[in-house]
């Protein structure tokens, strides 16, 4: 396969349906068409043993009891996986989504925080995803906390960050040490290009791996009953994300 | 309630007293966007607006249209526009008081007041700014911990709204209001002292006599008044029942970035010269 | 869930170890009374009953029978015949655990397992002999007061039940149970950590493919089992599907009062020689 | 009309429907059927003003959110009035729903406390409702205090007991004194068969007046749609209670 064989979408997809492997149920948020894909492709390839909410959409979303469903189900422990973003991301995985400058008179207000200051506690596995890397995203140093990425020892939390993928690279993040270390980079991308690119400090190997791409089941699947399922939620990116018809 | 049936969407409106704890839907879950309409043309103030637990259109318009001084919410978006033009610019004036949350803590807030409880406790929040920026909400000890001065909690104050108002598809002409699954507006009406509510159809059965629509009924009990506006969500979409106006909403967000336009958009909007598809058609 | 529909009710009740924290709800709520007769027949022990707020028949059987070693309720009933005859032998031998309550603290500890918190609070309660004799409720100066030493207010710990247990009319393929207007059902199947659900019929349809049926159903997701049992709640009524069999309700409370009597109405239940009328013939 | 133009249940209604006035919404419980008769007399009265909710009825329960509901309901205000009864009631209108002698062992063991620890606190106006006039019913001090009849100043407290309907007398509860003092005595009884029966001390007038007799309209509503209304849920109770057709 060559690499213009898979779109970047389809890489994106496929490194995130890694994540979310054994997951039993995973729950992605609204505005979020690359995890749904994930979360998605993750299903199909568990033989339907993973469960998957996508909020917004009728036929994923098995909720009953009102908008407060997620947030109790993620709190029984019913939820393994989620996603967030942030308008900022800082290195110790906090994460912004209320704007820049001082608070409350943002220079640039964001919609706001909705669940993440829950969430990120709540569910064991809280995938980051951030399209654009840059050093306008990922900063040193957030200018609002929607929500922390680590916690004092004495604060009760199940969850936390488990990763942060964007255009450019994965992360990992070691919750021991409160720092993202960089796990791979995306094919025609370099470690030189990231550490540019990237507003905080991170670990890194020695030899950074390359974000494996999507194999030709996964691209089969994406491009046949995942598109299909997605277009549900997302018809713009369903049309467009897909690299159509090159499986193999 | 003695008289479910008002004559207008503008004499329901007309119940929303300046200055009241106003509690809305999100815009996914049902809003009353031509009682909306008709706040907006009484040029009602210094409304407290408890989103549940976001809002978008509505919250964006009535804060525009200087009916908002304080907003409690998880966020104002709109969708694949992102956030609401006239909200950022408010803020940036520094013209609103924020509320800032996070989304289950607006759950709990209401299901706090539904309890008649002074407050409900919630694990996470703890070292966000959210909670910093919030002197209202305390953090507490669990009582229930071995130490419990080592197990801080947040405890959320109950949230009672003075008026809880959004729209759903149908009523009976007891005042009874079918909801389906869209639960969190029987909590908003559990909470609140009044409920206004605007439907697509006012029917002749009772929702409560069939256990099959009864199930996601609230009971006229909670119910403070009903007007009959059909399309009354337009240009949002009402569940599934109809889709959003995607070129209504595109010309919003496009006519808001500014004063003059959002000012022009206004004036279309209560002049009725805005009009939507098919749906916005059946209104009229 | 992968395989929701069991093959017998015993099956499903096996699933129900011995020593298990189990809720069961009030006998007007759906009680799966075919599931309990399954768990007396492989001899449970040392159930932990929590009754969700009240129960009767089937707590009263479920201790004549020796399975329960203790039970949290807010009261045991059987309706016009007063109090579970067994129940009282029980507590006059002090056989039993008791842990007294009342109705509205079962729904709050339950709700706080829901919602993943350590506690709720309640007003009223204060002054009981209940709270006396619940050493594991505290009471905590609410921290919203403006003295809080000088408002208490009672702290329920949340209830966890291992086992929730039913019976509901109807359930589809993928597990998805209709409720229907008895949200308790929902509340322990949120808070349990299994959920095993007798039907009376499964259908073919998706029950949350239907606005109307999705907002009285409990999603899969939290459902562990279900198993089809016709007349599942007989003797009970279901709802209003069918009605409880007084005849053999009256014979039970006779019975009851001696042990002689509930061991002879026990064998006759167990080896299906009690059988009742037209409901619970089709369930044969 | 003569004394016997009424039977006991029709007084009896018709003094709690005289407690009730000015209710909006009035609940009972189950196992109730005189305070489910003159609930649901009261709302014929008013017009239809006064919302009734009976547990156990599918028809006069609009409850939808389960259990829970009712509590809720009161904590919000928005039930006037609930009755609540007792094994055993006190002369500072504690009840004992739980069992005589000591507890856990109780010599007779009750039902169980149901909601009443918590209603008595959150309706405006309870009701306690005992027809067995006894030393053994109305006692000095109850052996288990399901719910007390009063709190401690600091104590949040919105409801509570307004009045005691036996089948001799009504009392009414002084909650500043935290005694009963007596209201009426129903036809055919006597202040002194009160004193006799009673075991706790209450307060009472020179001069104690008689329960006054249903009048007209109310039997006739009794005798007609309530006796219809109340066969739903106590069908047994319906055909007895009532004495058939004397309505003036």
């Amino acid at each position: 396969m060559s690499p213009a064989a898979y779109s970047r979408q389809e890489l994106l997809i496929a490194a995130v349906t890694r994540l979310l492997e054994g997951c039993r149920h995973v729950a992605v948020g609204a505005s979020s068409p690359i995890p749904g894909g994930a979360a998605l492709l993750g299903r199909a390839l568990s033989g339907g043993a993973m469960r998957v909410s996508v909020l917004g959409s009728t036929r994923n979303n098995f909720f009953t009891n009102g908008g407060v469903e997620l947030f109790d189900c993620a709190a029984q422990g019913r939820v393994d996986a989620f996603f967030l973003s942030g308008g900022q991301i800082d290195g110790q995985a906090n994460i912004n989504l209320v704007g820049t400058g001082p608070y409350p008179r943002s220079d640039v207000r964001w919609s706001g925080s909705f669940g993440s200051a829950y969430l990120y506690f709540l569910v064991p596995r809280v995938i980051l995803f951030r399209e654009e890397h840059s050093r306008r995203t990922l900063v040193e140093k957030v200018d609002f906390i929607s929500a922390p990425g680590v916690s004092a020892l004495n604060v009760w939390r199940r969850g936390g960050p488990q990763a942060l993928i964007t255009n450019l690279c994965l992360f990992a993040f070691d919750k021991a040490k409160g720092c993202f270390r960089l796990e791979s980079v995306h094919p025609g991308h370099t470690v030189e290009e990231v550490l540019d690119q990237t507003g905080f400090t991170f670990d890194r190997p020695g030899n950074v791996p390359e974000t494996p791409p999507p194999d030709a089941a996964a691209l089969a699947l994406m491009r046949g009953a995942i598109r299909a399922e997605i277009a549900e939620t997302y018809p713009r990116f369903a049309a467009t994300a897909f690299a159509a018809g090159e499986t193999a | 309630m003695n008289d479910p049936l008002m004559p207008s969407v503008a004499a329901l409106a007309a119940r929303i007293p300046d200055g009241a704890k106003l509690a809305v839907p999100a815009d996914y879950s049902g809003v009353a966007m031509a009682a909306t309409r008709a706040l907006v043309a009484r040029g009602a103030r210094d409304l407290h607006l408890v989103c549940v637990p976001v809002s978008g259109l509505q919250a964006d318009i009535l804060i525009g249209a200087g009916c908002v001084s304080t907003i409690e919410t998880a966020g104002i978006t709109l969708g694949e526009y992102g956030t609401g033009p006239r909200f950022a610019q408010a803020v940036k004036a520094g013209s609103l008081r924020l509320l800032d949350a996070t989304c289950p803590a607006l759950h709990a807030g209401l299901q706090a007041a539904e309890k008649g409880i002074p407050f409900m406790v919630l694990r996470g929040i703890l070292g966000s700014d959210i909670l910093a920026r919030r002197p209202d909400w305390l953090v507490i000890g669990n009582p229930f911990a071995a130490e419990p001065a080592d197990d801080p909690i947040v405890a959320l104050p109950a949230i009672h709204p003075d008026v809880a108002l959004f729209h759903a598809p149908l009523a009976d002409r007891a005042g009874n209001v079918w909801i389906g699954r869209r639960r969190e507006l029987m909590t908003m009406a559990h909470a609140a002292t009044l409920t206004l509510v605007t439907v697509e159809q006012v029917v002749d059965k009772d929702l409560l006599a069939d256990d099959a629509t009864a199930a996601g009924t609230i009971p006229a009990l909670y119910v403070s008044g009903v007007a009959e506006a059909p399309a009354g969500a337009w240009p949002l979409n009402l569940w599934d029942r109809y889709e959003a106006d995607g070129v209504t909403l595109a010309a919003y967000v496009q006519a808001a970035r500014s004063d003059a336009g959002f000012a022009d958009f206004l004036a279309r909007w209560l002049d009725g010269r805005l009009k939507g598809g098919a749906v916005a058609q059946a209104a009229e």
